[in-house]
This record gives structure tokens, C-alpha cells and sequence, in this order.
């Protein structure tokens, strides 16, 4: 299979030469090589905002370029539109999830492409066709007719795949997949990937996440500031080489060390904290100063048991107290004002004022502290906003650019960073590193480290175990919406936690 | 697979599917009966006789038919995330234009011809203005509002315009198997638009548009295209409104009509149409057309006072809403986050 | 509430017309009252109604258009009154209905908007929109004439430009100013509301900085009209009502305001519409007559109210 | 300071906050100048008396002192995510309330109390029944457009209620320096207006809850009471603008600020509002309402028939938009990503 990979002639389905791209105030590609054969994955890589979307788009025919030239299987092409791009062949899974919530599976998959006859879908053999691409998927579980806003985020990442594949593609573009996927979901995008190619057809896969690319990826394309810094390097080139060509600089370890500096008396505490059908009878605390991570699948009810901690959803049973005191049920606004502070899953619906400013996103949490006798002061929260900026590492620096036009990596950073402005005390993060590219990772991690050793309490949800277990100090194991497990994060090893967690996905859960 | 697994599969398969909607539905049926049990219990003698409950049930039906059918396109508009404030000034201009002494000399034939054109002609320059013209569907359609009632002015030069075709006129008088003809149409077009939205590509693209723009573009939709026709066909269907309007009148004017849009609107989203698009049934639109019949109804029989019926109308307005809203709050709760 | 002169017990004098008869149910329609006229139509027929022990008085008051008031208008024919009594949204429009229930037996009374059909009406009360236009115009050239104004500027305050009847005003106005020589300079629609009047008179000020005559069609919206001369310190002009509210007549007996005249278009025909109904339903006809029954159709005559002879009108006032 | 810092300080002034919408109203205050223009080129004899040309500009003010006032709620509440249809009806209802003869027997201070009282409670219930009774807002405050004008109506009797408190009359006949109080009242409403928006945290919530409510809430913010404060803002303008229009009429009546909620939102949406929320100056608002008060002036002066002015005004509408479309079509691009 890898063998006409090998062979020096083989003529590469896709090059690009010199592509140049310009957004109004930002050279997004600014000269991209890249070449992809057929049968191969080909990763990219780069860091937040190095221009691998933008790239992709321009392949899916969404932008144009500016300059340079794209040859599609030896012909120079122009994409007109992205149904031009797909009738030639070419496929893509964008990085935010282009589904319409109330279509049904069926209708998302062939959405612009329905079987029909004059005029009329064709259900039937659209449902057919659904079902044995999702079967083709390893997926057989989810039912066509299903309307695509009641499946959980894993069941849209596979109809988001479906979609592509039920084209008759040649080249596969995905753009972090594995990024809201759980560990046992990527192990089956790997298959599926495997016997794509083995069919010849090449795919062009971006992740943040290294061992990915180790274990699927054939060669490597990294890109820095929307330019091609290295091209074609094999897949088991070493990660330092990999992160220097991506940040031009070395990053030497991962996780900060812990510091010992957890105080005594719990900082949160949480007691038989129950809400029907997501979780039941959680109890758990947070010192001063400790981080603690939570473990699960995906489904397994850690975002509402962090919401609900934070008031954001109104338990059925139980208290939350900080500092001994008792915060009233589903009132975020006093869970705010007792110092806690929370950086929810999804950062674009439930974090981001798309429109505004990075400074007044920043400040968004604390604005009324800053202001006086309720009138705000421009000049402190943008004065403060940069301080935090600063410290952050973010791109672009300037704080009055629009949230909209920043990565995603940078997004994250600008949703972390509100909580740094305040007096919080108590922070929890759910999936904070998600789609965070491996610089601005360790610079998350040395944030969070930093803030436990000044003393903040950690509350931390992440689907990648690895991360749980090097940054946390303590770690709880969900199930099914109960704590299955508690340990000290040095006791406890990957695999032990991923056996723990292993009890079936949410996706078995449906009948077909 | 644990017996809880299984529970919880069943409920999300309820909850998907569209289920919602249907139960949805199902209430807005129960308030539309409801309101005629509240008729029967306030006006026991006129309920009494069956010949004239049967009458008063095609009277509802027949008040709503010409709005009915003014709804099913604009619940296509919102569905595909527009709005269409211009459709009772299309709906007097299509039947200015098609009672004026020219049109009316080429008969019934011509009068349609001209609503129906007139209608989709204007639904495209509405549909024109939003898609290229990039203009917000709010003020195109307002605008459009203003000039369409004003031409429909001029032309007939403020003048009732007396229909004298009896086959026009005879759609609002006629009925066949005791059923006013009006009520066929509002029957054809309610079916047509729920075949178009349920079983077509392009009911489906119009969720896709109105739900998802991007996803759709990024699908090969081409969502401009698809918004023009979404105009044209809720002007389609004001030029049938027209007719309709006309033949009850047997006349027309430019000042009929009178904030249909609103009505429309407001039928949509009780109905259970999303404002911000992406969501929405032709029943539970019809629903809503025959919920605000059935009111003004309820009214007429009780001899309300004009201003009684409004303080009432209102309370039932909130009240309707109300119930759907709580008898779904648990399934709701599941999609839908925001507070 | 009506004054006790916008209804009318009728007295031994007319005849036997005033013994109570045999029943007769009476069912009344007008549009939405949005503002005075129309309320007082509706207050009007209902006390008429009230005056009266034989007759039983079923009111559908309905919607905001004509294909509202016919869906009322079934529901009323429904309960099978012996008469009909409506003011239509619009004459043409709800023709069809007047046909309708002349047909399944059910005289019909129109009153003000007239059907085009004859078969379409038992009897129909109408006011004379075009001659409220003649008799305002009559007046303002006779003043300008007194004056010596030779060519004067006039203004022209309209009512709702939709309506049939508000062309119809305009029309009688205008033509008669052409006989005379004059033209309207300037002509504004309000919407029957204190505010449109004020905000279109506003206007028209700011359009001709000075004006001889000002004919405003609607006293109500004439309470915004003469706020507007009042905050444009503009009181150069004559200016004519119409209608015939009290406040109207009683500005012009009292002569401090630009408002000289008014031209009567009396919201009281209710209450003879609902006398005759009565009549028709009882097969009487009318005492002062020789005919035995009421005439098909009575077109009440605008007459113009002045200082002189307002005191004679106040108790008309609405 | 270095070169580059300036510079960049520079860009930050334009590209940042909101640095376009201040082109946005320049180019709206285009338009403004461009109608005056035509004013002057249509009526020369007029417009060569400076008198009279600033008569008319009082004039043209004073015209869109009420709306005005009204729109400047309106703008807060599109922000912050809602809409309003009541606020004609809450104008008819405060001010037909507070010239009851019971209200006008405690004085011209009974009558601006009861006015504004009325104004925010009605906003209150509006903001009640969208927060907590979770309705749509465009169905509850239809429904108390609907409820509100009834209400008037049965308190009123339908008569028109006389005002005869001179100190309220003079509101709209007395100027002050030679320009009419009801200018300054519009002045005061809209630099209040701006400074809420602008530089208090009141004005941050409302951008923050209406550009992404969720988000909002996940930081704390009390989307559901700022909600109901926004309502209730709405509401107060609304009972300023009944004192006003009383003073302007000398009288209240239930039917009066007929179709305010569209010129009010048509002129929010001109001036650059977006109808999802989340963005929107009270400027921008202010010049939309100047532009109609114009437009309608424009017509007055030139003594055009009300059917050709409709059909002017709405191409004059679609005109206006489409030059600010056109101008920032690229800077636009940036962060409209939708087609
Ligand atoms: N539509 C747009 N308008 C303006 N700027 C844009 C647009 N799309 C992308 N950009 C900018 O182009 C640059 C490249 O962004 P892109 O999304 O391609 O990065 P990425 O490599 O995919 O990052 P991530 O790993 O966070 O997804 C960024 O600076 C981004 O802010
Ligand atoms: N019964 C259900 N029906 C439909 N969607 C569901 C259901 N249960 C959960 N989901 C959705 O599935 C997604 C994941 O669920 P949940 O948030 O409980 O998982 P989690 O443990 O937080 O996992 P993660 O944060 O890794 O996604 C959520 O978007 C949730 O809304
Ligand atoms: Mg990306
Ligand atoms: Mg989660």
C-alpha cells in the first residue's frame, strides 16, 4: 500500500506554488507550498492562525487566491465555488461543523446533492445510501431519519465525514476531526482513514495533536505565518524538529512542574450534586491552589456537571459551596461575585461576543468592577486587556481586532484570559485546550500552573487523558454521570483511566 | 446494552425527528378547540343548531383562507431566514392591477394571469434587493411595503375597483359538496407548501439556507438564487391571495390587506416558525391562521366590543404561547441552552 | 355618551310610529371606531336602539378590514335578524354581502358608504361627502370674495387618502374651487387622528408660509390642526372644519381660534338609520310622508355651521 | 512614543471602536444633507429665505422629536437582542391615561408621572413575559400592541381626551433661545441615550446580552433582569414621547402613534442597528429618524400626492441603504461572513 508512495516518479495529485491569500488587514498565506500524493495522509501542521483553514478553503474552491497556482491531478484549476471543487473531486470537513441542526441525517449528508426526480427527494434511497455510508463509517448505530441537532457533538463529527464521503472523492480534506472527538472515536477515524487510502484516494489531515500525526500521518507539511516553512517531511520526524519549524523556537517540555503549594481547606466543595439524566450524586472538592482534572467520555456528562457547579444550570439535588458558603442554585452572577469563573466547551456560542473588540471580551466578567459608579473606564479595560494579552502570547496583540478574525487557539486564550482580570479564585475549564495549537498549549498549561501557584482552585475537563494527567494534581474518573474513580494523578496511569472510562459510547446508547 | 442505555436512545429518538413539531402541532390543535369549546359554551342556543355550527365552521375557515394562504409563503421567507413586511401591500397591488378596466377586459383568465405575475414580480424585486442588493429583509421589505401600497394608489387612482367578473367574484360565493371554494384553495396551496418544504430539494435547501447559511453555501447551494425565489413564491401566493381577496370583496383597493403582514407573522411564529429561521411547519402555520380566525370568531358571536376584543386577543396571544412553551420546556431544555 | 339630540324618541307627532309594534331584531355593524366619528356611530345606534321597546339590538363590531367585517356580518346574518343596519369598511366591498343577505331574506340598512348594486340595500342613509366638499368650499370663496382676496392660497387637510369617501370630499372641494377660479396649493392626508393632524398641518405651514383658507375634513383631527397654527403662531387664515364635533362648534361661537366654520357630516344618521330599520322590520313607513313605506335611499344634506347659527348646532355636537 | 506606536494608535482609533459606524453616520449625515439639498433645488423661493429655512429646520426637528425619542428605546432594545411592536400602542396608552380627567385634576405633574409610570410598566410586563414567560418577543409585544390599544380605547370611551393643562401645551409651543423645548427633550434623550450605550455598564451588558446572550450569562451578566430593563427603557421613552405628542396635539386619543414600532425600528435599522442584536449607535438611530422627518418634509414642501410619495419614499429608503452598503462593502467583508 505505502510502496507507490515510495516510488520516486509518482506524480503528486495536488500542488500548490506560491498560493497567496489577503484578508483586509492580514496575509493569511503568504506563499504556500504544498504537494500531496495520491493514497497518502499528509498532515499540516502550524501553529493558531498559521493559515491551514484559510488554505484548505482555498482548496475547497470557498476563497480564491490571490496568486499562485493549484494543479489538480497535473491541470492548473480556479475553483469557481465549493461545488465546483467537490465535482472535480475534492472533498472537505471543515474545522467548525457545517451541519444545518434541523435536517435530518439523511438530508445532511446529500445536502446539495440529493438523489431526486423531478424536483423531489428521493428519500428512500437517500436514507439507503446514508445508512450504508455511516455503516461504511463504523456507524451503522445512528439512525438516518434523525434530526442532525439531537445527536451529541461525536454523531456530527460522523455525519460531517458521511457528507464528504458520499461524494466520489480523490483527495479528503479534514480539518481537526479528532478535535471534539473522544479516544476511542479517533482510534475509528484512523480505520476509516486507512481504508480510505488503501482505495488510493489522498487526505490532507490538520491536528494539534502529535501522536495523531505519528500514528496516521505519511508526511508532513508545516506551515508558519502563511508560508510553507518545511514540506514533505516524514511522519516520525522528532517533535522538537516539528514545534521549532512551527514557532521557530524550541519548546523543551509539555506540562510545567507542580508546585506543593494546595492549601488545606477546601476551597470548593461539592455535595451529592445531582441532575436527572446527566449526573447523579457528585461529591467532590478543590483546595486552594490544586488543580483538579476530570476524566470521561464524551456524554459523560462533564459539561453539565461544570455548569451546574457554576450555576449555570439549576441542580435537581445538592450544594455547591465556596469557601464554606452555600451559593444559591442556577445564579451564575453569584457564583461570578464569589470568585468563580468558567471557560465553557464551546467557546464561539457560549463565550465570544463575535463582533466586539478583544478588550471588551476580556473584560467582559469584569467591566463593572472596573468601572466607577457604573460608568466604565475605557482606558483601564483596555490598559488591563493588554497586560493580559501580553502575558498570553496572543496574535494578533492589537486588542481593538474583532474576536471573529482571530484563530481558533487565540479565541481560547481571549476566553481564558477574562478570568485573569478578576479576583477569581475558583476556575473552571472545560476542554481548554481544544483545538489550541501544541506553543500556545504550553503556554495554556504554564497559565494554568502559574494561576494554581498563586492560589487559584482548577477545576479542569479535558478529553485527553494525557492532559488530565500532566497537569492535574488529583484526578476524578466520570461514568455515566457518576464519579467512578478518584486518585492522585502521580498514582494513576493512562491506561488504567482510559479502562475506567471505557463502559461504551454515547453513541451505542441508540437503538438503529 | 443496559436497560438505561436503551431508555435514553428512545427519548432522544422522540426528541429528534421532528417529533417536537408534531406534538407541537398537536397542541396548537387542542387550543383551536379549546376556543370553539369556549364558543359553544358562551353561545349554547346558536350551538344548539348543527346546521349552523357547520356554518360558522366554514365562516372560520373562510376568514382565514385569504391570510392562510398569505402565511404558507411567508412561513417559506422566514423558514429560509428572511422576512417579508411587504405581503398585504403585494396582495393589494396584485388585485389594483388586476381589476383595472384594461386587465378586467380580458377576463377572469387575465385577472389571474396579471395577480399572479404582478405578485412574483414584485416578490423578485424584493428577493432581488436582499440577495444582491445585500439590503436587510426588515427595511427591503418595508420599503417595499410603502411603494408597492403608494403604485397600488396611483393606479387606482384611490378608487374602488369594483370586480365585475362573475367567475372571479363567483370564487368567494360558490361552494362544491358544501364547501366554499376559497376553502379548496387555502386546502391546495397549505398541501402544495407542505409537499414543497417536506419532500423536495427545495424545501429542504430552504431549511438549509434559513438554518445554516454558510453550511448550505459551502454545499454548493446558491443560497442568493434560492433567497430570490423564496420571495417570489411568498409573492406567488399573495397573487393568489389577491384573487381570493378580490372575489370576497368583489372589488379591490389599495388599502386592502391592511397589515396582513403582521398577521401572517404572527400566525408563522405561533405556528411554531422560527423568527431567526431554520425551523418551522406549513400545519403549524395553518394552525395559527385558524387560532386567530377562530378568536375573531369567538368575538363577532359574543358581540365584543372592539376594544374588549383587543385586551382579550392579546391575553389569548400569550396565553396560546404559553401552554406550547410549557408543556415543552423539558424536551426544549435539551436543545436549547440559551436562558 | 350621545348627547340627548343625537337620538330621538319618537313622539305622538309622528304618527302611530311611536306605539310599540311587534318585535324587531336589529343587528349592527360598523368598522373598528378608531377615533370620534366612528365611535359616536356606534354610541348613536345603540341608544337609538335603547329608546325604543320593541326592537332588539344585536351589535358585531369587527376588525380592522373588510373581509373582517364580512366574516362578522356572516356570523351576525347567521343569527337571522329582521334588519341589518351597517356602515361597511367599504360600500364596494361589501357589497356582495349587501346582495347576500337581501337574498336569504334580510333587509339591509347601509348606512354612509353606499352600495354600488341596488339590490344590494333596502334603504340607505347616506351623508354627502362631495357636498361637505361644496359647502367648504362655498364658504371659503364666499369669504374670499368678502375679503378681496383675488387669489387666494388654500390649504387642504385631507382624511385617510385611502378611503373612497376622503376622494370624494376632496373632489366636491376642488371643483367647486375651479368654478370659482381658485386651486388648492397645497393638500396634506392625515389619518382621521389628532396627531396626523397636528403633524400634516405642521407641515403644510412649513410648505406655504402664509395661507388665506384652511379646509381641514375632520374636526377631530382638527384638534391637531389648530395645535399646529397655534405652535406656528400662524393665524393669518380662515380655516373650515368638518363633521361637527362640539368642540368644533363651540371654538367657532366662541370666534377666538382660526376655525370660522364647519361643515356638518353628523354621526346622528346612526341614529336615524336605526329608527328606519325599525320601520322597515314593523312595515311601517315614515309619519310625515304619504308614501306607506321608507324611501329607498335619504342622503342627509352637509350644512355649514358659523358663528351665527352655532348655537342652533351645539346640541348636534359629538 | 515611537512612529509604529502611533501609528498603530492611529489605526486603532479608525478600525476599532467603533470606528465604523462613525463613517457610517457620516455617510447617513450625507444623505441628511444630500435631501436638504434637494429641498433647496426642488423650492429655491423658499429655501432663499433664511428665515424660513430655519423655521424648517425646526420644523423638521420638531417632526422627529416623538419618533425620535421612541427610537432611541427601540435602539437599546434591538441591541440587547429584542424587538418591540408596542411601543406605538404604549405611547397611545400612556398618553390617553394621562389625560383622563382624573389624571389632568393633579396638574401637569400628574399627568408626566402617570405618562411615564404607564410607559414602564407596560415595558415591564413586556420585559416579564420575554424573560421569564420565555416568549418570543416579537409575539409578546405584539400581543400588548394588540392588548395596550384596546386598553386606550375602553379608557378613553374612544373619545378624544383634551388636554387643557397649559404647562403640557406649552412643551410643544414654547422655545427656549429660539429652538422648541420638545428639541431639547429629544437632544437630552439622545445624549442620555448615548452615554447609557456608551460609558456605563448598563450599555455593555445590553451589547454583551444581545450579541450573545449565552455568553453573557456565562459571564455573569443577569440576562433576563437586563432583559426586563430593557423593556422597561423602552417603556419610560415611550411614556416621554406621550407627554410630548399630548403637548403636540393638545390631546390624546387611543388610535394616535399609529405605526410608530415600524418607523421607529426602519429608522434604528438605517442607522445601522443590526435586527440580531449585539451592535447599534444611538446616532446612527438619530439620523435615521432625522432622514424620514426629512423625507416627509421634502415631500410637504413640494406638495406631492401621498400615493407618489409612498412609492419616493420607498425607493429613498432602499437608495439609502445601498449607499452605505456600497461604501463599506469591504470594510464589511471583515465581519459579515455570511452571503
Ligand atoms: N474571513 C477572514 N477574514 C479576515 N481574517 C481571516 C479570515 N479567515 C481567517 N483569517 C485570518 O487568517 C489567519 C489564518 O487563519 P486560519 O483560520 O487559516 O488559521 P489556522 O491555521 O486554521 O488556525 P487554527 O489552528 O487556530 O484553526 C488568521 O490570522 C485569521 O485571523
Ligand atoms: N440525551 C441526549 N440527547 C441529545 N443530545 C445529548 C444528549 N445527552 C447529551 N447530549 C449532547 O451530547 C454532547 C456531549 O454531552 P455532554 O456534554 O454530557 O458530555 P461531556 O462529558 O461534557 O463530554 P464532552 O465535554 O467531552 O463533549 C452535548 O452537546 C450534549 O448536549
Ligand atoms: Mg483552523
Ligand atoms: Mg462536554
Amino acid at each position: 500500500m505505502r510502496t507507490a508512495i515510495d516510488e520516486p516518479d509518482e506524480r503528486p495529485v495536488l500542488r500548490l506554488t506560491d498560493v497567496v491569500k489577503t484578508f483586509p488587514g492580514v496575509k493569511a498565506l503568504d506563499g504556500v507550498q504544498l504537494e500531496v500524493r495520491a493514497g497518502e495522509v499528509h498532515c499540516l501542521l502550524g501553529q493558531n492562525g498559521a493559515g491551514k483553514s484559510t488554505l484548505i478553503k482555498v482548496l475547497a474552491g470557498v476563497h480564491r487566491p490571490d496568486s499562485g497556482t493549484v494543479e489538480w491531478q497535473g491541470e492548473p484549476v480556479a475553483f469557481g465555488g465549493p461545488q465546483a471543487a467537490t465535482k472535480a473531486g475534492i472533498a472537505t470537513i471543515y474545522q467548525e461543523l457545517d451541519l444545518v441542526g434541523d435536517l435530518s441525517v439523511a438530508e445532511n449528508v446529500f445536502l446539495g446533492h440529493e438523489p431526486r426526480r423531478f424536483g423531489f427527494v428521493r428519500r428512500g434511497t437517500m436514507v439507503a445510501r446514508t445508512r450504508e455510508i455511516l455503516k461504511s463509517l463504523g456507524h451503522e448505530e445512528i439512525p438516518p431519519r434523525r434530526m442532525v441537532h439531537a445527536l451529541p457533538a461525536a454523531g456530527k463529527q460522523v455525519v460531517s465525514m458521511a457528507r464528504a464521503l458520499s461524494h466520489e472523492a480523490r483527495l479528503l480534506i479534514m480539518d481537526e476531526p479528532s478535535a471534539v472527538l473522544a479516544h476511542d472515536e479517533v482510534e475509528n477515524l484512523f480505520h476509516i482513514i486507512r481504508r480510505l487510502t488503501a482505495r488510493g484516494i489522498a487526505v490532507i489531515y490538520i491536528s494539534h495533536r502529535m501522536e495523531e500525526i505519528r500514528e496516521i500521518g505519511d508526511r508532513v507539511t508545516v506551515l508558519k505565518d502563511g508560508r510553507t516553512t518545511a514540506a514533505n517531511l516524514p511522519a516520525d520526524t522528532p517533535t522538537t524538529e516539528l514545534v521549532s519549524r512551527m514557532t521557530g523556537r524550541s519548546i523543551e517540555y509539555v506540562f510545567p512542574p507542580r508546585t506543593a503549594t494546595a492549601g488545606t481547606d477546601d476551597l470548593l466543595t461539592v455535595t451529592n450534586l445531582s441532575r436527572a439524566g446527566e449526573f447523579r450524586d457528585v461529591s467532590l472538592s478543590v483546595r486552594p491552589g490544586e488543580i483538579v482534572g476530570i476524566a470521561g467520555l464524551v456524554g459523560s456528562g462533564r459539561s453539565e456537571l461544570l455548569e451546574t457547579i457554576y450555576g449555570a444550570r439549576r441542580p435537581d439535588a445538592g450544594t455547591v459551596e465556596l469557601d464554606g458558603r452555600r451559593l444559591r442554585p442556577g445564579d451564575v452572577g453569584s457564583a461570578v461575585r464569589a470568585g468563580m469563573g468558567m471557560a465553557p466547551e464551546e467557546r464561539k456560542s457560549q463565550a465570544l461576543l463575535l463582533g466586539e473588540p478583544i478588550h471588551r471580551n476580556m473584560t467582559l466578567a469584569t467591566f463593572t468592577g472596573l468601572a466607577r459608579f457604573g460608568f466604565t473606564s475605557a482606558r483601564r479595560e483596555r490598559a488591563e486587556s493588554e497586560r493580559i494579552a501580553e502575558s498570553l502570547e496572543l496574535r494578533p496583540r492589537d486588542v481593538s481586532r474583532p474576536v471573529r478574525t482571530l484563530s481558533g487557539g487565540n479565541q481560547q486564550k481571549v476566553v481564558v484570559g477574562r478570568w485573569l482580570l478578576g479576583g477569581t479564585r475558583l476556575l473552571l475549564l472545560d476542554e481548554p485546550t481544544r483545538g489550541v495549537d501544541v506553543g500556545a498549549r504550553a503556554e495554556l498549561y504554564r497559565v494554568i500552573r502559574d494561576l494554581a501557584a498563586e492560589g487559584v482552585g482548577v477545576l479542569l475537563v479535558s478529553s485527553e487523558v494525557p492532559e488530565v494527567l500532566g497537569l492535574a494534581d488529583r484526578v476524578l474518573v466520570m461514568r455515566e454521570g457518576r464519579m467512578v474513580r478518584e486518585a492522585s494523578a502521580t498514582e494513576i496511569d493512562e491506561d488504567t483511566v482510559l479502562d475506567l472510562v471505557m463502559a461504551g459510547s454515547l453513541m451505542e446508547g441508540a437503538p438503529a | 446494552m443496559t436497560a438505561t442505555a436503551l431508555e435514553t436512545g428512545r427519548k432522544r429518538l422522540w426528541a429528534g425527528e421532528s417529533g417536537e413539531s408534531v406534538s407541537r402541532n398537536l397542541i396548537l390543535a387542542g387550543v383551536l378547540v379549546a376556543l370553539l369549546v369556549i364558543g359553544a359554551i358562551t353561545q349554547p342556543q346558536l350551538y344548539g343548531d348543527s346546521a349552523w355550527v357547520w356554518s360558522n365552521v366554514l365562516s372560520i375557515l373562510q376568514l382565514a383562507s385569504v391570510v392562510g394562504v398569505v402565511t404558507v409563503g411567508m412561513t417559506f421567507v422566514i423558514i429560509g431566514g428572511g422576512i417579508d413586511l411587504s405581503v398585504g401591500a403585494i396582495v393589494a397591488l396584485a388585485g389594483v392591477w388586476s381589476t383595472t378596466l384594461a386587465t378586467q377586459s380580458f377576463g377572469a383568465g387575465g385577472m389571474i394571469f396579471t395577480a399572479i405575475v404582478v405578485g412574483i414580480a414584485v416578490g423578485l424585486v424584493n428577493g432581488f434587493l436582499i440577495s444582491y442588493g445585500k439590503l436587510v429583509p426588515f427595511i427591503a421589505t418595508l420599503a417595499m411595503l410603502v411603494a408597492a401600497r403608494g403604485l397600488a394608489a396611483s393606479i387606482s387612482g384611490k378608487q374602488t375597483q369594483i370586480s365585475s367578473s362573475d367567475l372571479i367574484n363567483g370564487i368567494a360565493s360558490t361552494k362544491l359538496l358544501g364547501i366554499p371554494i376559497l376553502v379548496y384553495i387555502l386546502a391546495a396551496v397549505a398541501v402544495a407548501g407542505w409537499v414543497l418544504l417536506n419532500r423536495t430539494t427545495f424545501g429542504r435547501r430552504t431549511v438549509a439556507v434559513g438554518g445554516n447559511p454558510e453550511a448550505a453555501r459551502l454545499a454548493g447551494i446558491n443560497v442568493k438564487r434560492h433567497t430570490m425565489l423564496l420571495y417570489a413564491l411568498s409573492g406567488l401566493c399573495c397573487g393568489i391571495a389577491a384573487i381570493m381577496l378580490t372575489a370576497q370583496a368583489t372589488s379591490a383597493q389599495a388599502a386592502m390587506a391592511n397589515l396582513y403582514e403582521l398577521d401572517a407573522i404572527a400566525a408563522a411564529i405561533i405556528g411554531g416558525t422560527l423568527l431567526s429561521g431554520g425551523r418551522g411547519t406549513i400545519v403549524g402555520s395553518v394552525l395559527g391562521v385558524l387560532i386567530f380566525a377562530t378568536i375573531t370568531n369567538l368575538f363577532a358571536i359574543n358581540g365584543l366590543s372592539t376594544e374588549a376584543q383587543n385586551m382579550v386577543k392579546g391575553g389569548i396571544i400569550v396565553a396560546a404561547v404559553l401552554v406550547q412553551q410549557f408543556r415543552f420546556q423539558s424536551v426544549t431544555r435539551l436543545f436549547n441552552r440559551k436562558p | 355618551a350621545p348627547t340627548a339630540a343625537q337620538t330621538k324618541a319618537v313622539d305622538a307627532a309622528a304618527g302611530g310610529n311611536a306605539a310599540p309594534g311587534e318585535k324587531v331584531v336589529i343587528g349592527f355593524s360598523a368598522p373598528a371606531a378608531d377615533h370620534g366619528w366612528l365611535a359616536a356611530i356606534t354610541t348613536n345606534a345603540k341608544a337609538q336602539a335603547a329608546t325604543f321597546s320593541d326592537v332588539e339590538f344585536k351589535s358585531v363590531e369587527s376588525g380592522s378590514d373588510a373581509a373582517a367585517q364580512r366574516a362578522a356580518l356572516s356570523t351576525l346574518l347567521a343569527q337571522k335578524p329582521n334588519v341589518i343596519v351597517l356602515l361597511p369598511h367599504d360600500g364596494k366591498e361589501l357589497n356582495s354581502f349587501g346582495l347576500e343577505a337581501m337574498t336569504a331574506g334580510v333587509q339591509v340598512v347601509n348606512l354612509d358608504r353606499a352600495f354600488p348594486d341596488r339590490r344590494a340595500y333596502r334603504t340607505q342613509v347616506l351623508g354627502d361627502n362631495y357636498g361637505m366638499g361644496v359647502a367648504a368650499a362655498n364658504y371659503v370663496i364666499e369669504q374670499m370674495k368678502a375679503k378681496g382676496v383675488a387669489a387666494p392660497v388654500i390649504g387642504e387637510i385631507a382624511g385617510m387618502d385611502e378611503l373612497e369617501l376622503t376622494q370624494t370630499r376632496s373632489k366636491g372641494f376642488s371643483d367647486t374651487l375651479t368654478a370659482a377660479g381658485f386651486t388648492v396649493a397645497n393638500r396634506r392626508a392625515a389619518r382621521f387622528t389628532v396627531d396626523s393632524g397636528q403633524q400634516e398641518a405642521s407641515q403644510l405651514l412649513q410648505a406655504l408660509p402664509k395661507i388665506d383658507a384652511l379646509w381641514n375634513h375632520d374636526d377631530d383631527q382638527g384638534i391637531g390642526v389648530l395645535a399646529a397654527l397655534n405652535q406656528a403662531n400662524r393665524k393669518e387664515m380662515i380655516m373650515v372644519g368638518g363633521a361637527g364635533s362640539k368642540q368644533a362648534i363651540e371654538a367657532i361661537q366662541a370666534d377666538d381660534s382660526p376655525l370660522k366654520a364647519t361643515v356638518t357630516y353628523s354621526p346622528s344618521m346612526a341614529s336615524s338609520a336605526i329608527s328606519l330599520a325599525r320601520l322597515i322590520g314593523q312595515g311601517k313607513g315614515l309619519g310625515d310622508l304619504v308614501e306607506l313605506q321608507v324611501p329607498k335611499e335619504i342622503v342627509l344634506s352637509s350644512e355649514t355651521i358659523t358663528k351665527d347659527n352655532a348655537a342652533d348646532y351645539l346640541k348636534f355636537g359629538f
